[in-house]
C-alpha cells in the first residue's frame, strides 16, 4: 500500500514485536487462535501504519519546534543582539515553553460560548498535524503517497479560516471578533494567487502526486527557473497563509492586543502557538516540493537532509522578511492580494502553458 | 525674513502693548512689557472681547496655557492667560481676578480649541466654573471625586 | 435497553463517568503514594520550564517602562533569559508594575493581575511601586503595590538600571526554584 | 451600520504609556474618538509646594521621563526669571550641548516605540541601540542614565568630564552613518510609506488653533520654533535651520523628527567648538518675594514646554503650574484620528510621539 523505505523498516520492527506477543500467547497460555490471529498479515500491517504515523508526526513536530528556535535566533541575530541561552545554545527554549503550557491555569472565561472555545484550537491543531503526515520528507519516508496529494494540502490550507472565526467568535470579545473577520478576510483573499500558482506547477508537471512532481523536476530543472514569478507569488501568499509579520493582522500586536488569541491562555494557547508554527512547517515544506525540487540533490547526504536542509533555508527567509518589514493594514493586504498577486499569478500560469504547449518542457 | 504657514506680523511687544492699552481703556491695564514679552490685568467682563481682538487684530494664534490660583487669604481665585502669537514672536499674560466663594469666567475654548482640556483641567482642580465650556467634567481626578484638590485649603497628602 | 435486565447497573452520564473514574484514579494514586512519587520526580522539570519561560506582560506605566524597554534592547538583552513580552494577561507569568499606581489605576491593575492565569508572579519594579516613591505626600498616588496586590519581588531603584531589573528576574528564578508553586507538589 | 465603542487602553502595548482611546466604530472606520487620561495623575503641582526650590529639579526630571533633562532645565530657566539671576556662559554652552543630545535619545525612544507600534521588532531594537551610546554620554557627565538631576537654579551641577568632547563626537560620528540604517529601514520600505501617508491629517489652521505645537507643528507647515523665535541659553549664537514639512499627515511628523535628529547633532558639534572655559554655577537667593511671578517655555522634544511660578516669601514656591506639549497634542487627538481606520491609530498616535508622564502630571 505504501511502498517505501521506512514502512519495511517499520514493517519488520512491528512483526517482530507481535510474534513476540504471539510466542506469548501460544507458548504460555497455550491460546493458539488468537496468537496465529496477531501474526495476521492485516493486523500488522495496522501496526506498521500506526507506528509509521508516529514516527512522521514525531519528525514533523520536532522540525517545527526547531523552527521556533530558529526564529528567535536568527530574529536576534538580525536585531544585533544575541537570542535565547537556555540550554545548550539555546535548543531548550521551546521546550520549556512547551512544558510550562502545561501547568497553566484553564481559564474559560464566563461569559464564553464553552463548546466552541474548546473546539476551536483542537480543530486547528489537528488540521495543521493531518498537514505533516501528507507532505513527503524523503523518497522514502513519507505516510501516505496519495496521487491527489496536492489537492489535499490546500484543502485542508484553506480550513483554517473557520477554525479562526470560531476562536474569534466564541471569545466574546470586540478584539476577536474584529481579529477573526480580519483572518478570514486575508486568508480568503490569498487562497486565490497561491492556488493559481500552485495549478502552474500542476500544468507542467501533469499530476498532483508530490513523487511526480519531483521526479519531473529531477529530470528537467527545477520549477523555480522558469516560474519564478509563480515561486514568488506562492512565497508571498504564504506569509499571509500563516499569518506572519507583514500580514500578520489578526493578531496585530498594537491594535487589537492579541487578535484572535487573545482569549487563550496555558495549553489551548499553547496548542494554538504550535499550530500556528507546525501551518509554516507545512507551507515551507509544499513551497521546497513545488519550486527547489523537493530531496533532489547530490547524493553524498541522504534525500530527507536535502529536503530539511532546503526547508530550514525557507523557512529562514520568512524570518528575514519578518524582520525587515513592517505590518500592513487590512486595506491594502486585500489590495495587494487581489489588484497584484493575481495577475503575476496569471501571467505565470500563462507562461507555464507556453512552456507546455511548445514542448520545451 | 518669511516663514511657512505663518502672517507676516512684526509687531514688538511695546507696539502690541499701547495698541491694546489704547483700545480698551477701562478694563485693562498692561503692567510690563519688554520686546517679547507683555503682561496685563484684565477684568472679567472684559476679558472674551480683548482675547477676540487679540486673536483676530493682532495675530496671536494659539494659548500657552491656562493656570488656576487660590489666594487664600485674600480670598480671591485668580486664573492666568498665557497667549502667544507666532507670527509677532511675543507672549502676553493675561491676569484675572475672581470673588473666591463664586469663581466663574467666560471659557475661551470657542476661540481657541487649545485651551480647551487646559480650562476642563483648572475646573477639575481649583472649581473655577468656566462659562460655556463644552463638556466641564473630570479630566484628571478620578471621576466622581467631589473634593478639589489643588485649593490651599485641601491638605497635600490626605488620601482622595 | 430495560434496566430490570441488571438490577446492579448505575444509570450514569458519560460526564459523570468520567468525573467518577477521574476521582477513583485520583484516590488510588494518593492512597499508594504514586502520585507524590510521582509529583517529586517531576517537580524539577516544571519548575524548570516556568523558569526559563517566565514572560512577562507587555505593560509600561511610567519611567521604569523604558529601562524595561532598555533592558530588552541588545545590550541588555532580557531574552536571553527567556522573557518575551506578550500583551495578553491570559498569556502571562509575570506582571511587571513598573511606575506609581494612581487611584484610577487601581482597580483596571486588581483586574489586570486577576485575569492572570494561576503560576502567576509580581514583580514591583521602582521605588513608586515598592513605596510610593517621590510621591509619598501625593493624593493619588496608592503607596506600594504590594496594599492591594501581593507582590513577590521588589526590585529597588528610582528607575533601576536594566541589568537591576534582569537581576530581579534572576531573584525570581531562585523563588520559583524554592517555593516549587504551579507544580503539583502541594495540591 | 451598528456603532459600537470600543476600548483601546488603559492597557494597550499600542499606548506609550497609560491613556484610553474610547472610539466609536462604524465597521473598522472611526467616527469618534474621546481619550480618557489620569491614569498618571499624581498631584505633581500639588506636591511642588511643600518642597523647597532645589528639591523641585529631581521632581522636574520624573515629568517626562522621556526627556528628563529638558524639563529639569526648563524648572531652572524659570526659577532664574523668577529671582532674575543671570547664568554663566560656560553652564549656557553645557546646557545647550546636554539639551540636544537629550533631543536626540528622546527622539529615538520616539522611534523605538513607532517601531513596535507599525509590527516592526527592528526599528524597535536599533535605536534603542543607539540611544544606549547617548545614555553613557550623559552617564559620564551627570552620573543617571534617565534621571539626570543635572541643571541647577543658576547654572549646571558640575563641569564636563575629561575627553568629554572626544567621546561626544566619536558618537556623533558613528550615529550619523547609523542613521541612515534607519531611514534605509523605514523610508526606503513601501510598507512603512503606505502605513504613514496621507493618515492622520492635520491642517495648519487647525493645528495653530488647537495648541499643537513641536516636530508635530512643523509637521504640519507652520515655521515655529521656540529656541530660534524666542531663544534662550546658546541658540542664537549657533546657526541652524528649523525643519518644516507641509504635507500635514502622519509621514510629514516622522520626517520632521529625523531632520531633528541630524540638526542636533550639527548644533553640539558647532557648541563644543566655541565653548570656552569659566564658571558653571551662580549662587542662588534661596527664597522669592511672596507675588513674584516668572514663566518661561522652551522647545521640549515634544512641544513647547511651559512653566508659571509664584513666590511664597520663604524657600518654597506658592504655585508651579506646568504647561505639557502632549496634554495638548492628545487633546487634539480626536481631530487626527476621525475618518480613519482602526488599524492606523498606531501610526498616527506613534507619529505624535506622546509621554503620559507629563500629561497628566
Amino acid at each position: 500500500m505504501i511502498a517505501n523505505g521506512l514502512y519495511d523498516f517499520i514493517y519488520g520492527i512491528a512483526l517482530w514485536i507481535l510474534q513476540v506477543v504471539a510466542w506469548f500467547f501460544n507458548n504460555i497460555l497455550a491460546w493458539f487462535s488468537v496468537g496465529a490471529w496477531f501474526v495476521s498479515p492485516g493486523v500488522v500491517e495496522f501496526l506498521t501504519t500506526l507506528l509509521v504515523a508516529l514516527v512522521v508526526f514525531i519528525v514533523g513536530f520536532l522540525v517545527s519546534i526547531t523552527f521556533i528556535w530558529e526564529e528567535r535566533k536568527i530574529l536576534g541575530r538580525l536585531m544585533d543582539r544575541r537570542g535565547t541561552q537556555v540550554g545548550f545554545l539555546g535548543l531548550f527554549q521551546n521546550f520549556a515553553d512547551g512544558l510550562k503550557t502545561f501547568i497553566k491555569e484553564h481559564i474559560i472565561p464566563d461569559e464564553v460560548d464553552k463548546q466552541l472555545f474548546n473546539l476551536a484550537p483542537v480543530l486547528l491543531i489537528a488540521m495543521s498535524c493531518f498537514m505533516i503526515c501528507l507532505i513527503p520528507i524523503g523518497p522514502d519516508f513519507f505516510m501516505a503517497n496519495l496521487n491527489s496529494g496536492l489537492l489535499l494540502v490546500f484543502a485542508v490550507f484553506s480550513l483554517a479560516p473557520f477554525a479562526i472565526l470560531m476562536a474569534g467568535w466564541a471569545s466574546n470579545n470586540k478584539y476577536t471578533v474584529m481579529g477573526g473577520m480580519r483572518a478570514a478576510a486575508q486568508l480568503i483573499a490569498y487562497e486565490v494567487p497561491i492556488l493559481l500558482s500552485v495549478a502552474a506547477v500542476v500544468v507542467l508537471v501533469g499530476s498532483f502526486n508530490f513523487m511526480e512532481i519531483v521526479s519531473f523536476q529531477q529530470d528537467n530543472t527545477w520549477l523555480i527557473v522558469p516560474l519564478f514569478i509563480g515561486a514568488l507569488v506562492f512565497f508571498i501568499s504564504a506569509i499571509a497563509e500563516v499569518e506572519r509579520i507583514p500580514f500578520d493582522l489578526p493578531e496585530a500586536e498594537a491594535e487589537l492586543v492579541e487578535g484572535w488569541m487573545t482569549e487563550y491562555g496555558g495549553f489551548r494557547w499553547g496548542l494554538i502557538m504550535l499550530s500556528e508554527y507546525v501551518r509554516g512547517f507545512a507551507a515551507c515544506g509544499v513551497l521546497v516540493l513545488l519550486f527547489l525540487g523537493g530531496w533532489a540533490g547530490p547524493d553524498f547526504i541522504w534525500p530527507e537532509v536535502w529536503f530539511l536542509i532546503k526547508m530550514f533555508m525557507v523557512f529562514a527567509l520568512f524570518i528575514w522578511v519578518r524582520g525587515a518589514l513592517m505590518r500592513v493594514t487590512t486595506k491594502q493586504i486585500l489590495g495587494l492580494g487581489w489588484t497584484k498577486l493575481m495577475p503575476l499569478a496569471l501571467i505565470n500560469l500563462g507562461i507555464a502553458i507556453a512552456l507546455k504547449m511548445g514542448g520545451w518542457l | 525674513m518669511e516663514r511657512i504657514g505663518l502672517a507676516p506680523g512684526g509687531k514688538t511687544g511695546d507696539v502690541l502693548a499701547q495698541d491694546i492699552a489704547q483700545r480698551f481703556q477701562q478694563g485693562v491695564t498692561v503692567t510690563k512689557s519688554t520686546h517679547n514679552r507683555l503682561y496685563a490685568k484684565v477684568d472679567k467682563s472684559v476679558l472674551v472681547s480683548l482675547c477676540t481682538y487679540m486673536r483676530d487684530g493682532l495675530d496671536f494664534e494659539h494659548v500657552t496655557s491656562v493656570s488656576g490660583v487660590d489666594w487664600l487669604e485674600e480670598k480671591k481665585m485668580q486664573v492666568v492667560y498665557h497667549i502667544t502669537s507666532y507670527a509677532n514672536k511675543v507672549t502676553a499674560e493675561l491676569v484675572v481676578d475672581l470673588p473666591r466663594d463664586k469663581p466663574e469666567v467666560d471659557s475661551i475654548t470657542f476661540l481657541w480649541g487649545g485651551a480647551n482640556w487646559h480650562e476642563r483641567e483648572t475646573w477639575d482642580m481649583f472649581g473655577i466654573v468656566f462659562v460655556g465650556h463644552p463638556k466641564l467634567v473630570r479630566l484628571l481626578n478620578p471621576d466622581g471625586t467631589e473634593v478639589f484638590p489643588f485649593r490651599k485649603d485641601f491638605v497635600s497628602g490626605r488620601r482622595v | 435497553m430495560d434496566m430490570r435486565l441488571a438490577p446492579h447497573a448505575v444509570a450514569m452520564s458519560s460526564a459523570e463517568f468520567l468525573s467518577w473514574s477521574g476521582g477513583v484514579m485520583d484516590q488510588l494514586m494518593r492512597y499508594t503514594g504514586a502520585k507524590k512519587a510521582v509529583d517529586k520526580l517531576t517537580a524539577p522539570i516544571w519548575s524548570w520550564a516556568i523558569r526559563n519561560a517566565t514572560v512577562p506582560l507587555h505593560f509600561g506605566i511610567a519611567c521604569c517602562a523604558l529601562e524595561m524597554a532598555a533592558a530588552s534592547g541588545p545590550r541588555f538583552d532580557a531574552e536571553r533569559l527567556g522573557m518575551i513580552y506578550r500583551s495578553s494577561p491570559r498569556q502571562c507569568e509575570v506582571l511587571l508594575v513598573n511606575g506609581w499606581v494612581t487611584a484610577k489605576l487601581r482597580p483596571d491593575l486588581r483586574r489586570l493581575y486577576e485575569q492572570m492565569a494561576e503560576p502567576r508572579w509580581v514583580v514591583a519594579m521602582g521605588e513608586c511601586a515598592i513605596s510610593g516613591g517621590p510621591w509619598y505626600d501625593s493624593h493619588n498616588t496608592v503607596q506600594g503595590v504590594d496594599t492591594f496586590i501581593p507582590v513577590d519581588v521588589y526590585i529597588p531603584g528610582c528607575p533601576p538600571r536594566p541589568e537591576a531589573m534582569i537581576d530581579g528576574f534572576m531573584k525570581l528564578h531562585k523563588k520559583i526554584n524554592k517555593e516549587m508553586k504551579g507544580t503539583f507538589l502541594n495540591d | 451600520m451598528a456603532e459600537m465603542w470600543l476600548n483601546m487602553g488603559p492597557q494597550h502595548p499600542m499606548t506609550h504609556g497609560l491613556w484610553n482611546l474610547r472610539v466609536k466604530v462604524d465597521g473598522e472606520t472611526m467616527t469618534e474618538a474621546e481619550p480618557v487620561i489620569g491614569y498618571l495623575h499624581r498631584g505633581w503641582e500639588k506636591i511642588t509646594e511643600n518642597r523647597k526650590y532645589p528639591q523641585i529639579i529631581p521632581m522636574a526630571d520624573r515629568l517626562c521621563y522621556g526627556a528628563s533633562m529638558s524639563w529639569s532645565h526648563l524648572y531652572c530657566l524659570t526659577i532664574e526669571d523668577l529671582m532674575e539671576i543671570e547664568v554663566p556662559e560656560r553652564a549656557k554652552w553645557i546646557r545647550t550641548i546636554v539639551l540636544e543630545a537629550q533631543r536626540i535619545g528622546s527622539h529615538l525612544m520616539w522611534l523605538a516605540a513607532l517601531g513596535t507600534d507599525l509590527g516592526s521588532y527592528t526599528v524597535f531594537l536599533y535605536p534603542v541601540r543607539e540611544r544606549e551610546l547617548f545614555l553613557d554620554l550623559m552617564q559620564n557627565l551627570c552620573g543617571a542614565r534617565m534621571t539626570y538631576n543635572y541643571p541647577r537654579i543658576g547654572g549646571v551641577r558640575n563641569d564636563v568630564p575629561a575627553n568629554f568632547e572626544r567621546d561626544f563626537t566619536r558618537v556623533l560620528n558613528h550615529f550619523e552613518k547609523r542613521l541612515s540604517d534607519y531611514e534605509a529601514l523605514c523610508d526606503q520600505s513601501t510598507v512603512f510609506r503606505m502605513r504613514m501617508e496621507d493618515v492622520g491629517y492635520l491642517s495648519p489652521e487647525k493645528a495653530k488653533n488647537l495648541g499643537v505645537t513641536g516636530p508635530n507643528l512643523r509637521g504640519s507647515g507652520v515655521d515655529y520654533d521656540v529656541r530660534r523665535d524666542d531663544p534662550y541659553e546658546m541658540y542664537d549664537q549657533v546657526d541652524w535651520k528649523v525643519c518644516v514639512e507641509k504635507s500635514c499627515d502622519a509621514y510629514a511628523r516622522y520626517r520632521v523628527k529625523m531632520d531633528e535628529m541630524r540638526e542636533s547633532c550639527n548644533i553640539i558639534r558647532q557648541c563644543i567648538k566655541k565653548m570656552k572655559p569659566g564658571a558653571i554655577r551662580v549662587k542662588p537667593p534661596r527664597t522669592a518675594p511672596k507675588g513674584k511671578t516668572g514663566w518661561a517655555h522652551v522647545e521640549d522634544p515634544r512641544g513647547e514646554g511651559f512653566m508659571y511660578v509664584i513666590g511664597n516669601g520663604d524657600e518654597r514656591p506658592y504655585r508651579l503650574k506646568v504647561r505639557s506639549p502632549i496634554f495638548v497634542t492628545v487633546s487634539a487627538a480626536p481631530e487626527m484620528l476621525v475618518g480613519y481606520k482602526i488599524a492606523d491609530v498606531p501610526a498616527i498616535m506613534g507619529s505624535v510621539d506622546m509621554c503620559l508622564g507629563e500629561t497628566d502630571r
